[in-house]
């Protein structure tokens, strides 16, 4: 591994931060702003881009500054996990700009002004995480995303959108003070915060396992509500008011990612897998991650309204990673990361057929879209793939990384693990089936508006969520579904506009390509390169 | 000056001061106020700093009254029923809590008058302290009989200068407080 | 409730004779603060009490326009330059803040000319307070 | 020369208070311009003087050249250093807030150049004594400010903090006092040889000790000796409030510090475990109860008030912990404060000078209508719940550094805990500003004249200037040497 | 009564504790604005009277040098000089908002102020 100093790492982060300039200075004229955010997404893309090939040769490009903190100094460092993070969220950028603008525009959304800064500075934050070379510097960087997303959560300025935005902010920053703690605990235990691919030196061992067992909780528990792991998922659901592409890229891909990401950086170059095994930590967190992916399946199951049915889906799939993460063999170590960018393809493109679907129809709830694969056999097409990749259907993108999960269960010796996995994917086409079902092979009135179960779970029956799962979420106040779009002219072949079209077919097409040949795409590469480097075993 | 005295005016001072505190009338309690003073200017005597005892005469029992007269005078005069006030246990609970913690120190410290206190030592490890300093040197260095006078000017002269701007805080800040500047230079 | 004034007789030509008495002492303890108990404050302290003294006598606003506040203002305000002068004017002779030796007279004789600035201010501020309280207010 | 230029800092302005007063008698509204005059000369002094610190290290000064301890000594180190740039830096930014907003009269600037030579002369002096007449200063000067509201509420508001405040000096007082019986001497560092010489046990010095802090517990406003500062910032002036709330509990949690740690030394916080956990669980007992309080708040100033009293505990819980670790990061939060809340309450200022509102409840909508101050006001809030990389947070990571190093796990909990309270009330306020529907009397637009473009460029130069400090705050830490500080 | 043995020689001491005693009482329980300056005033020659008897010396001379002699520390004098200078100038401030306060409510009352400021 050679280090290289260069700029490329600081300049992925600087362009999107200062296109929030370049964007706000724009604000009164409309097709210049969105240029900008265009203009920086594929330039983004672009200086990410250019480091892959050297990554995948074992080089790391490192930009250095001054100190954060004392003996903390503030150095960003494209190695192969981070160029994974980066690569997955900027090259998803694009599409999501384009699909933005064709959404926003296409629902007349206020504030977009607001909208395309903060998404520019969530992006900024998401390659800080992604290049941060030490925990401070991603715990910078990661309560900037907070900061930066929030104003997208709450968008709508209705009062379930703030009230999403608090509980957002709580949880968050909640979790952000946690991985703090945690950091703090790790710099007096070994005097350095710094990545190291296997673990810092001298954190565990000796008097100190108590300690390094506190720091795991903290810092795994503080990623984990990013993560959305059971039981600090539920601002999840609930965030879901935002526009739709927010809900794609950064409920989908950017933040709940960086918490996966996070939870990532803390197994394999804070503590490594060898340490984690020691403190006995990673067994109780891969129940969690179990327990919570068969439960928000469950959920998933009873939830009408579409959004919000695929955060559960979200909260679910996650788990899928932080079990790899956990299960700390290379095999299921592999599946896990390399699951970070088949679920972000996937989800982002059944986001985004959402999101058309709202356009076009306002429409949110399942039980309302029966009947709608004829108007929009396009998008519909795509969630259907998206749909069956999800559930792990072999040639698409879902299939490789559950494949490695599953070695890697049974590597661990815990068949138990490798059950649950085939459980999930049996809720999960017990989930997405009916969608796609419906939407192609039903009319509206041979339709039953209910959702898969319409029963009380696990006392999951109050608070907002439900309000809305009841009938009354409207996506924040956007299109009455029953005199809306149905009875628009041009209700066949009715697609939405190219702007929101292109982006699902890319999506999709980047979820189909994973699949069918992983080996081509620089995914798969990069990742297994990480984990030999963590665990010096060639998958 | 003999014990008896001391303890007299002792009982005098902390008498007048109760009695300051719990008189209702504003006007009586100001004028108890400054046999207050009179006494406290008497104690400064007896410990033998007559600078103190000379201001304390000329501010407690002078300036002080006349500034508290001319409030009242501004002001109203409160005096409705009864002559006392009447006790506050809240009030006197805290305060006693207080003096609890300060009368426990009291035996701790060294007696009134001493030579063994700490503050009248006028070398410590082969050097003079600021008390022996004073006494000793003082006078050669500055000429300067009354040594008050040679440590509030020169030796500890920045606090005057710190005085002298408190004074004239005191003005400004009236000024400021009842109203702004305007006053001056009018009529 | 403005006080009203009973111009007694006694009283005025009383404070007629002692106040120049009173200015002349306290002029004394100020400047002999070097050899005896007294100094500036004090001595300041005995000038406003005699100028308060014409007040309680005469009344305090015909003392005000009496006097005239720009005299008062001038006193401690001359004062506090004089002493702020002394204070930084060592430094810039080359020696530190407030360094008295340093001025061209003997120390004793500077430490007398702080006392006698010291005297200005107290004299002036306190009178001026006099002054302000019992004539600020009101609402006007 | 240089070290002389410490005491020059201190007359400059009192020199040029006079002017004003002086110059009523043939013109008004002229004391800003002395003011400004006066105090960007004293910044540039201050600046010559703290860059002679960081070339040569520690600066000392014997005035009216009396050898210590026989005389008063000024001096410099890297505790003070910080404070005093904050000082030069707050007092201009802040009068030129005041151009507009603030109180015009003379006798105002007179006040306001007082106070200035009142709080530099707390931080560089070294003698307890003369602390304590810099502390009278700051007083008077701070509650004359308050009051020049000109309405009864500021001049209660200001007499009941003169009541309270001059208890709290006098108890710092008694605490000298004790010293004084104890040692004989009053020059900082000879105090605390001689104090090491009577014994860390002994009752007089543990007595003495307990007054000081507590006096200057009034001070610095820290639960719950604090109940004179909410009224005392909502009742002035916002130009006033922004002065006061950045720099005048500064000082004294400054003096706090100075007289823990270099009179008292933390050998005797070492020697009296009981006593420094007191005192750090002073501190832990602010940072929450401060909090709660700010969270029940419906007045914005009140909020901003409380708020102090909570970001207070945390810098006297870095000085009690008494590690370097955790008093340079008292030291940044003390600098990190005092522009962050000092530019909170002139945003404030300019929001209520344009709407007329200050209930939180009223702040519905305004960053919409005042974009720049807007930002300008939640950019200052998020810094003060401790987002990186902006100047709150460095602060709070050395004191909770220094808290875990120090095995003092439990106010480490307390101060990352307290992120989540800062974070509900500063939550709160920035929905409402972006979110909220705006009250008649915002969204016409407002009809204040008093606003102008340089009021709110300051504070914008202050949101960017929290930012931009974070990252570098770090790198002081070697130039202020905070262990020769501390003892080595 | 052991007490008085114990306190021998502290009379002024003891004094001081109930001077600020008396002081801090008039401070918290008088309605009276004036009265709770006067209260600070008590409350601050207490502690003065504590300053200056450690510095006496028994049988000593005011410190007014001539010649080799038995002197008590001038150093309290000095700073009581200053305090007492400070408490005047505070006490005139205090006056004067009080003066201000009157002006604006009428009263002086600490209660009946707090009730018209709680109406506005």
């Amino acid at each position: 591994m050679t280090e290289v100093e260069s700029l490329r790492p600081l300049a992925a982060v600087a362009v999107s931060a200062v296109a929030i300039l370049g964007i706000l200075a724009a604000h009164r004229r409309p097709n210049l702003r969105e240029s900008v955010t265009l203009v920086s997404a594929t330039v983004m893309f672009g200086v990410v881009a250019s480091m892959v090939p050297g990554v995948l040769n074992g080089t790391v490009y490192v930009t250095r500054l001054d100190e954060v903190v004392t003996g903390v100094p503030f150095v960003l460092r494209a190695d192969a996990l981070g160029i994974l993070f980066a690569v997955l969220a900027s090259f998803l950028w694009i599409p999501t700009s384009l699909y933005s603008i064709g959404y926003m525009r296409g629902l007349d959304e206020g504030g977009q002004t607001r909208y395309f800064a903060s998404f520019a500075g969530a992006l900024s934050a998401t390659m800080g995480i992604a290049f941060a070379s030490n925990l401070v510097v991603l715990f910078v960087f990661y309560e900037l995303l907070t900061v930066s997303t929030y104003p997208l959560v709450a968008h709508d300025e209705t009062d379930e959108a703030r009230s999403a935005g608090r509980k957002y902010l709580a949880y968050t920053f909640g979790g952000g003070v946690a991985v703090l703690a945690g950091t703090v605990l790790v710099y007096v235990a070994a005097g350095t915060v710094g990545f190291s691919a296997g673990g810092i030196e001298g954190l565990t061992g000796g008097a100190g396992t108590n300690v390094a067992r506190l720091a795991f909780a903290l810092l795994a528990g503080g990623f984990a509500v990013k993560a959305a792991v059971m039981p600090l998922h539920s601002w999840l659901p609930d965030a879901m008011v935002a526009p739709t592409p927010v809900s794609g890229l950064l409920h989908a891909v950017a933040v709940v990612k960086s918490g996966a990401f996070g939870l990532a950086r803390v197994v394999l170059d804070v503590f490594g897998p060898d340490a984690i095994a020691e403190i006995g930590a990673g067994l109780p967190l891969a129940g969690l991650a179990v327990f919570t992916f068969i439960t928000a399946s469950v959920i998933a199951l009873r939830k009408d309204n579409l959004k919000r049915r695929l955060a559960y889906s979200t909260i679910a799939q996650l788990s899928y990673i932080v079990m790899g993460l956990a299960l700390l063999k290379p095999a299921a170590l592999v599946g896990g990361l390399l699951h970070v960018p088949a679920h972000a393809f996937m989800k982002l493109t059944l986001f985004f057929c959402a999101g058309a679907i709202h356009v076009e129809t306002h429409t949110d709830r399942i039980s309302r879209m029966a009947g709608i694969g004829r108007r929009m056999p396009v998008t519909m097409t795509a969630f259907g793939v998206a749909s069956l990749g999800m559930a792990g259907i072999p040639l698409l993108a879902g299939f490789v990384s559950k494949w490695y999960l599953l070695a890697g269960s049974f590597s661990a010796g815990n068949v138990v693990f490798a059950f649950a996995l085939l459980l999930s994917g049996v809720l999960n086409i017990a989930y997405f089936w009916p969608v796609v079902y419906g939407a192609f092979f039903e009319t509206r009135e041979g339709s039953d508006e209910k959702p898969v179960i319409d029963a009380n779970i696990g006392g999951y029956w109050s608070g907002v969520a439900d309000h809305y799962a009841g009938g009354a979420f409207t996506d924040g106040g956007h299109g009455d579904e029953d005199d809306g779009g149905w009875k628009k002219p041009g209700w066949r072949g009715g697609e939405a506009s190219p702007f929101v079209l292109v982006p699902i077919l890319v999506a999709v097409g980047g979820a189909v390509v994973i699949g069918v040949a992983p080996a081509t795409v620089y995914f798969f590469r990069i990742v297994r390169l990480v984990v030999e480097n963590v665990t010096g075993v060639a998958v | 000056m003999t014990v008896a005295l001391e303890l007299a005016l002792v009982v005098f001072v902390v008498s007048t001061a109760v009695a300051t505190a719990v008189l209702r009338d504003i006007v009586a309690s100001i004028a108890v106020f400054a046999a207050f003073s009179l006494g406290i200017s008497v104690i400064w005597l007896v410990l033998q700093a007559p600078d103190v005892a000379l201001t304390e005469a000329a501010v407690g029992a002078g300036i002080m009254s006349v500034l508290l007269l001319v409030t009242v005078a501004k002001t109203a005069r409160a005096s409705d029923e009864g002559a006392l006030v009447s006790v506050n246990p809240r009030a006197l609970a805290a305060v006693g809590l207080l003096l609890l913690v300060l009368v426990s120190t009291v035996p701790a410290l060294p007696e009134v008058g001493s030579e063994e206190a700490p503050a009248l030592q006028k070398t410590v490890d082969g050097e003079l302290t600021p008390y022996g300093y004073y006494v000793e040197e003082a006078y050669n260095e500055t000429g300067v009989e009354n040594s008050v006078t040679a440590v509030l000017v020169y030796y500890r002269g920045f606090d005057t200068f710190g005085e002298a701007t408190v004074v004239f805080s005191a003005v400004v800040g009236v000024l400021v407080a009842l109203g702004g500047s305007r006053r001056w230079g009018e009529e | 409730m403005r006080r009203t004034y009973f111009e007694s007789p006694i009283v005025m030509t009383t404070v007629r004779l002692v106040a120049p008495f009173a200015l002349t002492y306290g002029a004394f303890v100020t400047l002999h603060g070097a050899e005896s108990p007294g100094g500036g404050f004090q001595g300041g302290v005995v000038v406003a009490a005699t100028v308060i003294t014409v007040a309680f006598a005469f009344g305090v606003r015909p003392t005000v326009d009496w006097v005239d506040e720009r005299v008062v203002v001038g006193v401690f305000a001359g004062g506090m330059l004089a002493f702020g002068a002394v204070t930084v004017g060592t430094v810039l002779l080359g020696g530190a803040v407030l360094q008295v030796d340093l001025l061209p007279v003997s120390i004793k004789y500077g430490i007398e000319a702080v006392e006698v600035f010291i005297g200005a201010i107290v004299a002036g501020v306190v009178t001026s307070l006099f002054f302000l309280l019992s004539e600020g207010g009101d609402g006007e | 020369m240089t070290d002389a230029l410490l005491g020059v800092v201190i007359a400059l302005p009192v020199i040029a208070s006079v002017v004003p007063l002086v110059a009523s008698f043939w013109r008004e509204e002229i004391g800003w311009y002395v003011a400004v005059v006066a105090l960007v000369l004293n910044a540039v002094l201050i600046g010559s003087v703290v860059r002679s610190f960081v070339s040569g290290g520690i600066l000392s000064h014997e005035v009216g050249g009396v050898a210590v301890p026989y005389g008063i000594e000024l001096a410099l180190d890297g505790l003070s250093a910080p404070v005093l740039v904050v000082i030069a830096v707050v007092s201009v930014g802040t009068l030129a807030y005041t151009r507009t907003a603030g109180p015009r009269s003379n006798s105002f600037y007179s006040g306001y150049l007082l106070l200035t030579a009142g709080l530099v002369g707390v931080t560089v002096t070294a003698d307890v004594f003369n602390l304590y007449v810099f502390i009278e200063i700051t007083g008077l000067g701070a509650y004359a400010l308050i009051a020049s509201g000109g309405d009864g509420r500021s001049a209660y508001a200001a007499l009941k903090y003169l009541l309270v405040g001059t208890v709290g000096a006098s108890l710092y007082l008694i605490g000298i006092a004790y010293a004084f019986v104890a040692t004989g001497t009053l020059n900082m560092a000879d105090l605390s040889a001689r104090l090491a010489d009577v014994g860390y046990g002994d009752t007089i010095v543990l007595a003495s000790f307990a007054f000081i802090i507590a006096g200057l517990g009034v001070k610095v406003a820290l639960f719950p000796l604090h109940t004179w500062q909410p009224d005392a910032y909502s009742a002035s002036p916002y130009g006033v409030a922004g002065y006061v709330s950045a720099l005048v509990s500064t000082v004294a949690a400054y003096a706090l510090g100075r007289v823990i740690l270099t009179v008292y030394t933390p050998g005797f916080l070492t020697a009296n475990p009981v006593v420094s956990s007191g005192l750090i669980y002073f501190g832990a007992l602010s940072i929450v109860a401060g909090s709660v309080l700010a969270v029940l708040q419906t007045d914005v100033r009140r909020l901003l008030a409380y708020s102090s009293v909570s970001q207070f505990g945390l810098i006297v819980a870095g000085f009690g912990i008494g590690n370097t670790a955790s008093v340079f990061g008292s030291v940044v939060h003390l600098f990190g404060h005092a522009v962050m809340k000092g530019a909170l309450f002139l945003t404030a200022g300019i929001i209520a000078y344009r709407f007329g509102v200050t209930r939180l409840d009223e702040y519905a909508g305004v960053a919409r209508r005042v974009p720049y101050a807007g930002a300008a006001f939640a950019v200052l809030a998020l810094s003060l719940v401790g987002v990186p990389p902006a100047i709150g947070f460095v602060g709070k990571w050395y004191v909770a550094l220094g808290a875990v190093r120090a095995g003092e796990t439990a106010v480490a909990v307390v101060i990352f805990a307290s992120t989540l309270l800062t974070l509900m009330y500063v939550a709160r306020l920035l929905d409402r500003m972006y979110y909220g529907e705006a009250p008649e009397a915002v969204a016409d637009g407002g009809g204040g004249t008093r606003v102008t473009r340089g009021m709110v460029a300051l504070v914008v130069l202050a949101s960017v200037a929290v930012v931009a400090l974070g990252p570098s705050a770090s790198a002081v830490q070697e130039t202020l040497a905070l262990g020769e500080v501390l003892g080595g | 009564m052991t007490g008085i043995g114990l306190f021998a020689g502290h009379q002024y001491q003891i004094a001081f504790v109930l001077l600020v005693g008396v002081g801090l009482y008039t401070m918290i329980d008088a309605k009276n604005l004036v009265k709770k300056v006067i209260g600070l005033n008590i409350f601050q020659v207490g502690l003065f009277l504590f300053l200056v008897s450690s510095g006496y010396l028994a049988g000593a001379g005011p410190a007014i040098i001539d010649g080799e002699g038995r002197y008590v520390n001038p150093l309290p004098h000095v700073l009581i000089l200053t305090a007492i200078v400070v408490g005047v100038s505070l006490t005139a401030l205090a006056l004067a908002l009080i003066i201000r306060v009157y002006d604006e409510y009428g009263t002086l009352d600490e209660e009946h102020i707090q009730e018209v400021m709680d109406g506005d």
